[in-house]
Formats: C-alpha cells, structure tokens, sequence
C-alpha cells in the first residue's frame, strides 16, 4: 500500500507527457479537418503543412490547439479519450457482452493462465533438466535460444493448422502459443537460480551424501526462489502477450488480440488503445500478484525482503 | 453421417460483410434446407486459407484467384467450384494534391500495396505498363501495407490499395472528402483479377459424396447471397450478429453491404470463362516477376455449379 | 584401490598427496608430498600459519577436492566412497548456515538427508542446541544470530547425526575462552563416548595439545607436513592438565615447529 | 505407415541421445570441439527426424517443408537473405536494443536513487512489458512509418521491461556486510554504485540482456507484419506464407535462429568474462 | 546533538544506549543502558561471551546500526556525520571481501572512494600487503585464498587509508599464534605512531590485555558493560611484559568478569 503514491507519482508525470504529446502528434489530422470545416489554417494546403513539424503547425496555429484532443480517429486519442472508452467497455456494458472489454479480458485471460501454467512447467522441468543432465545441459539450451528467435507470428498459423489437423481446438492451441514465449524466461532464470548456490553449501551436502533428489528440495530449489520469482513476473506478462498475438491465426474471433486488430483495421484508434490498456492492466494486476506472493514466501523463508 | 454432410468454410479476413452470403445461409436456415452443418471460420492477417485447406482444417475455402492459381503452381491443386463476385473491388486510393492525374504520374511515387498473396494483381498490372516497383525516379516505392488506410492519412504514401466495399470507406470516415482524393479501379484499367471465389481441393472433387456436398454449399450460399443483396440492412445485422470482437458498427457494415452487393451483383455462382481468361491473361502478363509461370490447367469446374443451378 | 598392507584400525592413509591449484596468475601448490596414517579412534590435530593446506587436506579427506598426485584411503575406500557410506560430519571454516532455514532447521537438515524420524530429529536437535548452548535461538535464522553464535549452530549441525569420522576446521575460532574451555571438554566426552575418529584444525596450540593424540604441524609455500607428534597424554584429561611439564612440553615442541613454518617463507 | 514413421523417428531420437550422453559424460566433454559438437548433434537428429516424418507422413510442403528443401532454398537464395538481415536485424532489431537498454540503464539507476520512484517505476514497467506486440506494431508505424525506426521503437519498448526489472533486482542484491563496508568509508551514493552495486548487478542485468536478444529479434520480425518496405524478414515471412513459399518461410527463420542464437551466445560470453566471480560461472 | 559538556578529547561518548531487535519470535535485547566515554588515542578491547553485543555495539559506533535508545557521538557529531567525514576503518568479523575484485582490487577499492591518486595507491597496497604477509597475493580473487589469509586482507583493506577511529571485530580470530603476535606488535606500533583510536573486539584475554588501555567488559541478555578496566601498562610493551604481574592480574580481573558474565544465563 506504500506503493500506491508513488505509483501515482509515476503515473502523473506520465500523463502530464501523453497529454502535451497528443498536440504535435494530432495537429496535422486536425488541421487537415479544421480546414474541411472552414476554419482558416496556416499554411492553406495540407501538403505545404507537411513541410512543418507538429510543434510548428500548433505555433502557427494555436486556436487549433484544443482540437487536437477530439479527433475522431487521433494518432495518438488523448487520455481523457481512451479513458472514456474503456469506462464504456468495461463498465457501461454487460460483461457476457461482446461490446464487453471484461467478457474479451477474460477469453484472453483464460489462454494465458493456461500457457502460462504450461510454459512455467516446462521451463522450469527443462531448468532441472538441464542442471542436472550434462547431456540435456550442452545440446538443450542453444536450440532453446533458437526456438525464441523464430517468429512466433509465423509459426502460429502453422501450429493452429496442425492442431486443428489432430482435432484440437479451442483454448488449448492459444495456451500452446502463449506458453511457448514464457517457458523461456523461465528456463533461463532458473537455470541461473539453481546453480547459485555457492562452493560451500553444495559442499556441505556432498558431506552428507545427499542424493541429487535432496540436493535439489533442500538446497537448490530453495536458492532459487529469489530467481524464480524475477522468472515468473516476466513470465505472465509473456504469456499475456502470447495469448494475445496467438488471437490473430485463431481467427481473431474475440479476445484483447481480436479487439486491437479490429480496431486498427476499421480506422477506429480507440477500440485498440483501450484494449491496449486493459491488458497492460491485466499484465500488471498478474504481476503485482506475483509481487505479493513473493514478497510472503519470502518473508516466510527468513530471506529479508528489501 | 457427418462426411456427407458437415461443410467447414475458411474465410479470408475477419468477419464482415464482405462474407455476408454465408453468414445469410446460415442464420436463414438455407444450409439446413441443404442437410448442411457448416462451420464458419474467420479469417486474419496471419491465416493463408490454402494452408488451412492443405492441413485438412477446412473443406472449402474463398480466395482471390491470383491467390488460388500461385497455390496450384505451388504443388496444392486447388480448384475454383463457384464464383460469387463477378467484379473487383479492389483499386488505388491516392491524394490528389500529389500531383497524380493517370498511371504515367506512378513514377517517383511511393504506393502502399497488400501482400500475403494480394499483391499479383498490382505486380502485373505495374509490369503491364512498364513501371519498375523497386523505386528510384523511375518506378514506384512500394510500402507492404498493413491492415489499415494509416499510411494514407498520415502521408507516408501517395497511394495505398484499397476495396470499395471497406478501405475507401474508412478513408472517408476519416473525414477525407472523395474530391481530395483520385482513384484508379483495377477493374476500370482492364488488369481486374477475379476476387472471392469457392475453392475445394482436386482430390476431393474426385469423391461423389464430396460432390454433392458442395453441390448442395453452393446453391445454399447463393441463396443467401441474393437474399444479402435484396435485404442489405438485415444482412449486415446479421453479420454484427456473428461478429464476436464485438467491435464492428452498424454503419460500416451496412455501406460494405450496399458496397459487395454491387460486386455480387452480376453473378449467379457460376465462373464466366471470360473473367477466368482475363485473370489469367493478366498474371501471365506479369513480366519478369511473373505470378504463375503457364497458364493452369483444370483452375476450375463447373460442375458444381451446374447442378447447384439446375 | 584398495592397499591390502594397511592394517584394520587405519581409518584414513594418505601417502605422496599433492595438489596444484591453477589460477589466474600460475599454480599454486596447495599440498607436496603429504603422508599420514590416522587410525580409528585418534583425535588428530592439524595445526600451521594460515594458507599452508589445512582446509585443503581436510577437504581432500572428505573427497571435496581432488588430489592432483598420490593417493588417500578412506576406511579403505577412496574418500568418496566413504562419503557416500556417511561417514563425515564436517564442520566448515565460516559457518555456512542455508539462510532460508532457522537455527533449528539447518541443525534438522543432515538428520532429514539421512532419514531420521521425526521424533527423532527433534529430539536432537534440541539434544546438540544444548550442548553448544543456543537453546532458545531454534526459530532465529541464521542473519539473527552473533557470528559466535553460527559457528555454533554449525557445529552442532556436524554433531547431530553420528558420524563415524568428524572433521572440524577451526570450529572453535570465533568464541571466548570460556565457551572454548567448555566447548573442549564436551568434545573430548564425546570422542571418548564413541570413539569417533576427529580431524581438527586450530590456531591454537593450548587447544591442539590438549584435546589431540596426534598433532600434525603443516608449514605452507608448499603445503606440507613438517612433524608429527604423537601425544603421550593420558585419555582422561582434566582441564589442570595444561599445567604439567609434558603438555608445555609438547607445546613447546608446536611453536617451535610452527616458528620454523613461518621462518621459511 | 504412421507406426513406421513414428518408430524411425523415435529411433534416431535414441541414438542420438544416446551419442549425446556418453559425449557429456566423457573425458573430451571440456574440449572446445565437443561443447559444439553435442548441440551439433542434437540439432542434427531433430533434423532427420523431422525430414523423416514429413517424408514418410507425406505432409504437404505448403505445409512443412522438409528440411532438405529448406536448405536447397536457403543455397539459392542468399543475396535475398542477406538483405531481408540487413534490414531487420542490423537496423531494427540492433539499433532498438541499444535504444531499450540504454533507457533501462538509466531508468533502473534513477528510479534506484530513491525507494519513492523505484515503487512507482516498477509496476508502471510492468505495465509497459504486457503492452503486447500485436497493438503495439500499428501504432509505431503509424507514428514512424513503414522503415526499420518504427520497428527498432517496438524492439526498444519490448526489451526496455526486463532489462529495467533485472537491473533494479541486481542493484538490490549485495549482502549488508558488503553495504556496510560502503557505509563506513562514507562513500556517497556514485561510488557505492559504481564499485559495489553495479558489480554485484551484473550476473542479473546478463540475465535481462539474454533474454532481450530473443525479445529484440521477434520484435524485429513480427512488427513488419504490421507494414514494412518490401525487404527484410518479417516482410518476407509473412509474404512467403501468402505465396505459400513456406521453403523461403523457414530459410528466413534458420536466419533468425541462427542469428538469434549468435546474438545470445555474444551475450552469453561477455557475460562469462564480466560475472567470472559469480558462483554460477565458476563451477 | 551536539553534547556541549563533552570534553574537547573524547572522541566517542555512549550515553544509555539501548538497542533492541525485532524478530520472527519476539525482541532481542541486544544493547541496554551502555555508557562508554573513549578518549582521543584510547585502544579499547572489548571481550564478552559470544552474543553479548560486541558487534552490535561496534556497529552503532560506525553509525550502521541505529540505537533504540539513549545517545551516542563521535568527534561530537552523530556517527551518520562522522562516517561521512571518513573517520572509520573497519574490520568486519567475516572477511567480506568483493568477488569480483582481486586481493589488491579490494584493497584498492576504499582508496579509490577517497580519491588518492593512482601511485599513492599501488604504493599503499603494496605497503598493506607486506604488513600482513599477503605480498604475492594481490592478483588472487578472494575464494583463491584460505580463509585467515582472506581476514589478513580485509585487514589490509582497513589499515590502507589512515582512519582516525579504526574499529575492529575480531580480526585475528583465524589466525595462528605467530602471526596473531606478529600482527599485535605491528598493531600497537602503527597505534603508537599515528595516534589513533582503536576499538577492539576480540575473544583472546592475553590479547586484550596486551593491546588495550581500556577493557570493557560485556555479558549477554541483555548485552551490557560489567566491567571497564583502564590499563596501569606502559604505551611501551615487549611481547614479554605478558609475564609481569600487573598483567597476570589485570587477566585475572578480565577472566572473572567472563565468568561471571556466563553464569548469569
Ligand atoms: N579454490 C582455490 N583456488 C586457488 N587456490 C586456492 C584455492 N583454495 C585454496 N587455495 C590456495 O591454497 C593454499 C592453501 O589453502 P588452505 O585453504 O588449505 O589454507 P589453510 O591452511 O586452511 O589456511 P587458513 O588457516 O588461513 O584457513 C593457499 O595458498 C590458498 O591460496
Ligand atoms: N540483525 C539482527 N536481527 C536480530 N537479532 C540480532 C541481529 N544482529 C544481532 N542480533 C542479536 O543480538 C545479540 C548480540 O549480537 P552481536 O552480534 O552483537 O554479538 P557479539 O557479541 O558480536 O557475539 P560474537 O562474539 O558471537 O560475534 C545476539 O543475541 C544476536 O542474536
Ligand atoms: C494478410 C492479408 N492481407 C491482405 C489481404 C487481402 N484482403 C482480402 S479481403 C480483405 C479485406 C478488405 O476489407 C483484404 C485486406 C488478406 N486476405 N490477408
Ligand atoms: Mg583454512
Ligand atoms: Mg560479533
């Protein structure tokens, strides 16, 4: 709760920027429309205004100046629009309605606890795997990189086709999608996790003869915790992200990813800004629930949560 | 039995009202009538119907022909069984005030062009009138242009593609008036490619049962094409209705209704062997890029439609 | 391999042990040439100025680090062996506490490694906590404690399970005379209890001669064994001991040797 | 003649595991030539037995490709590659790297001047990481056009989040002893960074820079599917599949794997000379 | 506050400090009402059972740890303004030296922070390292080094810039007797010379006896002073003066005080 002003803070000065932005970035559209509509703008052609910056064209023409903040379709809708939006959306709705922001967050949601659930069990199997097999150690990881480096995008529509192929449909193809971007950072922060224990700790155990099983329940798996959780915030928010381009090879029937792609194709900036929002939103709710249950198991390990 | 009678549809893009007969078809209960259960699938940016149709994930599927015959090339004979939009749609949208008056004007330009399989129409067309699309003085700067008319509105083209029936919509919505803006119809410069057709697997077509099934797609969805062009605002409803984004409006759908029916119009299913030679006449005259190499072989049927019809 | 010439009671034989660390600037000859014969039962203290090998051949006992050359044998079986037959209990240089675990459940670890039952754990847990006077500290962690304190905890941690072979590096550093005194005389009744054969290593010769039967000097530069002095005291030891003229005497014999250790480099 | 595939695939699964195993549990395991080989190894029996299946299974190519033709497309067309790699890789992917970890730098350090903005930095990050690429792409272009600039901003605003999140983890982590020591010697906030918490950052902000190079890479790729001049990988991916070219498809993709696994392993080195002292790097 | 009756030459003046932690299972008492006033010049020893407070008070004395009560000042600042006039050097009880640095990096790193120039630098390292028989070791990284050579270091690391209050918490406790009494005579010359005040912990009463002008005495639960002896030895002492009868009985003094502080328990 001592986060709450800060946060605040942060999101303040944020906004003071969005909203100063929106005057250079909007002007020419708004210029370009004022003139439609009689008003006498400087220079009188649009395509003389190209040879002036945003900032410019707002000097030269200040009267336009709140305009700028109306657009129908703005370059860049300014904070009070993408905020009535989602008011709309989210609240003005019911939420098993299509027009219902809650009734997509929960299609995307539902892909994403899936993949994620997914993705951070195989990363951290792989993790362990990988710790403790020298084998999987020297031929996994450089083809697990190389799996992160192809395009997703790419792929998706092949792995729907192939799926569909084999009868599976629904949730689960997205979830396959969404946890195929999180397991990574899974895997690369627990391998980091579970080998940071130091000369002495894995020593003492040697002493004891402990076998590999122990090694790891009372002495690696618990040194990683710390990377575990840094894996896992990063994790959700990729997995939110993989379900939502996951949306688009489905069909973009419905979902955050099917909002943003409807909204950019039909000219209407707001129905995508406002999805935009609602998912960092969800990203940043699932985060700040990691956050707390990190910060418990923490506290309850006797490790000082700073 | 489900062999003989489900029907799974893969569109070409999101649901609107460019796929209105089938929506029709189904909501009006004429695929019922039919025996049929068709499943409709949306399209998007990422999905390529042929692959879909080539995983086994769609019996049947639209595509633009140029689309369809480089697939055949390709070694997935695909093959075109009804033709409900007998014109293009598809044409250049650019600003007036670039100075571009007729084609020759092109040079120097920068033009956006969709690809993902839509770009033959533009490539032969441009190679038709001898215009380099690898920019310089000479030829035209081509922009792969996504899935909006941005590139327009905020000028970082002169000219972007555009369908009558949606994209030239939005740039009006925009607030753009027709008369600040010039537009070349590809069906209008004589290198109009067919649009939209049904397209089946080869293999398929060999199976009776599979035959007669499509028979039976065809004539329902025709049937819910001219129901579409006789009650445009109802189709549009219904298209809404089975929209799940739930971010269509009514108005865009309506005018992309009143737009395609105009499309539709001349057109009972049948392919017109005319406008199949005339897509074909114009891909091979692609020049040096040239779409497909020789002219296809067994493209189409009509078959199909000949019984749908009877 | 298994040395058929060493005879029952010999827990640990060491014979031409070397070892070279690589680092980043050359080699650094940690053991030379070392020797030894430990038998069952000998409280063997190893003693010389600091970085001659003490640490190193306690690890190379309890197969944590191996010999680059030569050959040591665990109750003839090569340290490893004897390591997985839980034949150690060893007690760090720095206490090495795991800080997600309190006091109590580091004491807990080895005795849930090596299938205690709960009842029992408990029971000694509580048993060592005592010995080494932390009762009461069980739920701290280890960042609560006083450094004294975890080198405590450590080595209560060695003495919870009954290892046949306690090898202890400066356990006693960080405490005060008293504890020390006190802290002696326990592991001397313990030894004498149950004839645990201990390694143990200090800096302090009052501390070597009272509690050893055998003192090993070690000089370093290279690490090496420079005297071996079997203690003629007897088992039983009260603490007055270190007043009679055959301790001083061979404590004498142990600064000498260490004096010479450091006179060397 | 699925069981036949099947079988034949998972055969050749077994032996190269089996090489692999006794390769890393062998006494050439250290050597230069086997930490190659042993992935080497590994890649090559997925390899065989992908061409095995397709092959055996009869998968249409406009579908997957076997790996032979892949390679056949890949020989033919290298200047093609080379170009689509320019554009992507060295012009967006590299230069929004630079961009989003410099910003993450500074943020990371500023924000962790005061406990005030770290709280309120964070979760705002947080947010800026879940802004997924589908919704972001459009918008850069529509702000920055169709060239590589819009494509390193998304690059830049994908990998700012867990390069920022590892940096602030990784300045936090130094033991109180190590801080003390700081204290007593009345270092002041710069050299404290300097020489103590940027150090002890560095195995964390590795850990955020590896996990970049692939964000970095996707990043690059994908948002060309969103506009683009017609070169570069994503441009070429996404056309190639309309054209159903799928040869070329996953040419351009061992171009990105191949590139993205170099990247990593750049990373993944500095990494080892700079963190040689961490636990993790030492044994 | 600045105390305006505090003489100009007290240098740390403790007033009624109390310190208390919170912990997991209830709060720890580990200061309560200490009073120490140490001169300008003064070597102070502290000795106590282990958990009496030895560290916790050094630490409110470097101003890392804030008193829960009563007053404590250095030079007539408060601790926080006196460590930011650089008036510390200090020795941790764990060498806590940094990873990534070499032995002469750490050495190097708090004069680095107070900006001497590059030569003065090398120049002192090399100094330091002779002093506590490092020489050859300033390329090593710290886990290349045993661990009392690891302390000697940290104690170079704390004599390399001339601090005017040197504070150290057990900095001999792993080494051996040689070196103990070789660094000891080292230590009282530098004192001797340069004037500074030391405050000492160590568990060793020879040693803080021999070193000391002021022993203060301390004894667990809650931590507190028992006893404070100011020394009647000369500043002048050969390592034999430990013989002399003033020192046997200022030991004996020290010993009862130990005693008695673990009785109470
Ligand atoms: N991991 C290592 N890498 C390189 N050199 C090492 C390593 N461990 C120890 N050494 C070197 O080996 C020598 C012996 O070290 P060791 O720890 O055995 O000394 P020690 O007798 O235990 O000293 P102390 O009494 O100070 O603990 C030292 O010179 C040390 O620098
Ligand atoms: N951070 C802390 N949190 C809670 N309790 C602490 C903390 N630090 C020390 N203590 C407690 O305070 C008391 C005094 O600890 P301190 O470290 O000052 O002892 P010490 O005299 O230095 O002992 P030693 O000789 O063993 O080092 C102990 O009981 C210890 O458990
Ligand atoms: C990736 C992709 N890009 C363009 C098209 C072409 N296209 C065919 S119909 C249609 C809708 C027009 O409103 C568009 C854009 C496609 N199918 N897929
Ligand atoms: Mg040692
Ligand atoms: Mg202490």
């Amino acid at each position: 709760m001592k986060s709450i002003l800060p946060i605040l803070t942060v999101v303040a000065a944020i906004l003071a920027l969005w909203i100063l932005a929106v005057i250079p970035m909007n002007m020419h559209l708004t210029a370009d429309q004022a003139q439609r509509d009689g008003l006498i703008v400087t220079p009188d052609t649009p395509a003389a205004r190209q040879d002036y910056s945003g900032l410019g064209l707002a000097l030269k023409n200040p009267q336009l100046i709140p305009l700028t903040y109306v657009l129908e379709r703005p370059r860049l809708p300014s904070p009070h629009q993408v905020g009535a939006e989602m008011g709309k959306t989210i609240f003005g709705q019911k939420i098993t309605s299509r027009r219902s922001l809650v009734y997509h967050g929960w299609v995307t949601l539902s892909a994403t606890l899936l993949g994620f659930a997914i993705g951070t069990g195989l990363g951290i199997l792989l993790a362990v795997g990988i710790v403790y097999n020298k084998a999987m150690d020297m031929s996994v990881m450089p083809w697990a990189i190389a799996s992160q480096t192809i395009p997703i995008l790419a792929l998706a529509p092949m792995i729907i086709v192939m799926l569909g192929a084999i009868g599976i449909q629904g949730v689960l193809p997205k979830a396959i999608i969404s946890a195929y971007l999180s397991f990574f950072p899974v895997v690369v922060g627990m391998v980091k996790g579970l080998r940071s224990p130091d000369g002495m700790q894995l020593d003492l155990l040697r002493t004891y003869h402990a076998s590999p099983a122990q090694g790891f329940w009372k002495l690696r798996l618990p040194a990683s915790v710390p990377y575990l959780f840094a894996s896992l915030k990063i994790g959700i928010s990729a997995s939110l992200v993989g379900a939502i381009v996951a949306e688009l090879p489905t069909g973009a029937r419905a979902g955050f990813g099917a909002r943003m792609l409807v909204g950019d194709q039909y000219g209407q900036p707001l129905v995508t800004w406002a999805a935009l929002f609602a998912a960092a939103i969800t990203a940043a709710a699932l985060v700040g629930v990691f956050s707390l249950i990190e910060r418990l198991t923490l506290r309850r390990m006797g490790m000082r949560a700073t | 039995d489900s062999h003989a009678n489900d029907v799974t549809l893969q569109l070409q893009w999101v649901t609107q009202s460019q796929f209105a007969g089938y929506y029709v078809a189904q909501d009006q209960g004429f695929y019922e009538e039919e025996g049929l259960n068709v499943t409709i699938l949306p399209g998007g940016p990422d999905i390529a119907p042929p692959q879909v149709l080539a995983g086994g994930g769609a019996d049947v599927m639209l595509n633009w022909m140029p689309s369809a015959l480089a697939a055949r090339e390709k070694g997935l004979p695909v093959v075109n069984i009804a033709q409900p939009f007998k014109t293009s749609g598809l044409m250049l949208t650019c600003w007036k005030d670039t100075g571009i008056e007729s084609v020759e004007d092109f040079a120097g330009k920068t033009i956006g062009v969709w690809f993902f399989g839509n770009e033959y129409p533009f490539l032969s067309w441009m190679s038709q009138v001898g215009i380099p699309t690898d920019g310089g003085e000479e030829g035209v700067t081509v922009l792969k242009q996504g899935f909006n008319v941005d590139p327009l509105l905020q000028r970082q083209a002169d000219c972007i593609s555009t369908m009558t029936y949606n994209e030239y919509g939005q740039v009006l919505d925009a607030g753009v008036s027709e008369d600040e803006l010039i537009t070349f119809k590809y069906e209008d410069q004589g290198v109009a490619t067919l649009e939209d057709g049904i397209y089946a697997l080869e293999e398929n077509l060999e199976d009776p049962v599979f035959v007669d099934k499509m028979v039976r797609f065809v004539r329902a969805s025709m049937k819910g094409w001219k129901w579409a062009e006789e009650n445009p605002e109802a189709a549009a409803g219904i298209v809404l209705d089975n929209d799940e984004t739930g971010a269509q409006t009514e108005a865009a759908q309506v005018r992309m209704m009143g737009e395609i029916a105009k499309l539709t119009a001349g057109s009972n299913g049948a392919l017109d062997p005319a406008d199949y030679q005339r897509t074909v006449d114009t891909l091979l005259a692609g020049g040096s890029d040239p779409v497909i190499s020789a002219a296809p072989e067994g493209a189409w049927t009509s078959a199909i439609t000949d019984k749908a019809l009877q | 391999m298994k040395d058929l010439t060493t005879v029952q009671d010999t827990v640990i034989s060491a014979k031409g042990l070397d070892l070279t660390f690589q680092t980043n600037d050359g080699p650094v000859h940690a053991l030379k040439d070392v020797n030894l014969e430990i038998a069952k039962g000998d409280f063997v203290s190893f003693i010389g100025p600091s970085g001659c090998g003490k640490t190193t051949f306690l690890r190379c006992m309890a197969g944590l680090e191996t010999p680059t050359g030569g050959e040591i044998s665990v109750n003839g079986m090569t340290p490893d062996e004897a390591r997985r037959a839980r034949a150690y209990g060893y007690v760090f240089q720095a206490a090495g506490l795991y800080p997600w675990r309190t006091i109590g459940g580091n004491i807990r670890l080895p005795l849930e490694i090596m299938g205690f039952d709960k009842a029992d754990q408990a029971e000694r847990v509580k048993r060592v906590l005592e010995l080494v006077d932390l009762a009461g500290f069980e739920k701290k962690f280890p960042w609560q404690l006083s450094g004294g304190m975890q080198q405590r905890a450590s080595i209560a941690r060695a003495l919870a399970f009954d290892a046949d072979i306690l090898l202890m590096d400066e356990p006693f550093g960080a405490l005060d005379e008293i504890v020390r005194d006190h802290l002696n005389e326990q592991l001397l009744q313990l030894w004498a209890r149950t004839e645990k054969t201990i390694g143990f290593v200090t800096h302090s010769i009052p501390e070597a001669v009272y509690l050893s039967t055998k003192i090993v000097v070690m000089s370093p530069r290279p690490g090496r064994i420079t005297d071996v002095i079997d203690s003629p005291l007897p088992k039983e030891r009260p603490l007055d001991i270190r007043d009679s003229p055959e301790f001083i005497a061979i404590a004498h014999r142990v600064r000498d040797g260490l004096r010479a250790g450091h006179n060397d480099v | 003649m699925t069981g036949t595939a099947i079988f034949s695939a998972l055969g050749v699964w077994g032996l190269g595991w089996f090489i692999n195993a006794r390769l890393a549990n062998s006494a050439l395991a250290q050597t230069r030539a086997v930490r190659l080989l042993i992935p080497a190894i590994f890649g090559l029996t997925l390899l065989i037995m992908w061409e095995l299946l397709v092959r055996l299974l009869e998968v249409s190519p406009v579908i997957l490709p076997p790996p032979t033709a892949i390679a056949t497309r890949f020989g033919q067309e290298i200047p093609l590659l080379w170009a689509d790699f320019v554009q992507t890789i060295l012009k967006g992917a590299m230069t929004g790297y630079i961009f989003g970890l410099l910003a993450a730098l500074v943020v990371a350090v500023l924000a962790d001047r005061s406990d005030f903005l770290t709280r309120g930095i964070l979760p705002v990050g947080g947010f800026m990481a879940a802004l997924p690429i589908v919704g972001t792409a459009p918008i850069f272009v529509k702000w920055l056009g169709s060239d590589w600039e819009s494509k390193a901003a998304v690059v830049g605003v994908m990998v700012f989040f867990p390069i920022l999140v590892n940096t602030v983890a990784g300045l936090r982590d130094t033991t109180v002893m190590q801080r003390d020591l700081m204290r007593t010697y009345g270092a002041g906030y710069w050299p404290t960074l300097f020489k103590l918490r940027l150090p002890a950052a560095m195995p964390f902000i590795f850990n955020g820079l590896k996990i970049a190079t692939t964000l970095a890479l996707i990043g690059a790729i994908v948002a060309e599917f969103f506009g683009s001049p017609t070169v570069g990988m994503g441009f070429r991916i996404s056309t190639s599949v309309g054209q159903l070219a799928l040869d070329l498809v996953w040419a351009e993709i061992v171009v990105a794997a191949i590139a993205g696994s170099a990247f990593y392993g750049l990373m993944a080195w500095i990494e080892s000379r700079v963190t040689f002292w961490h636990p993790s790097q030492r044994n």
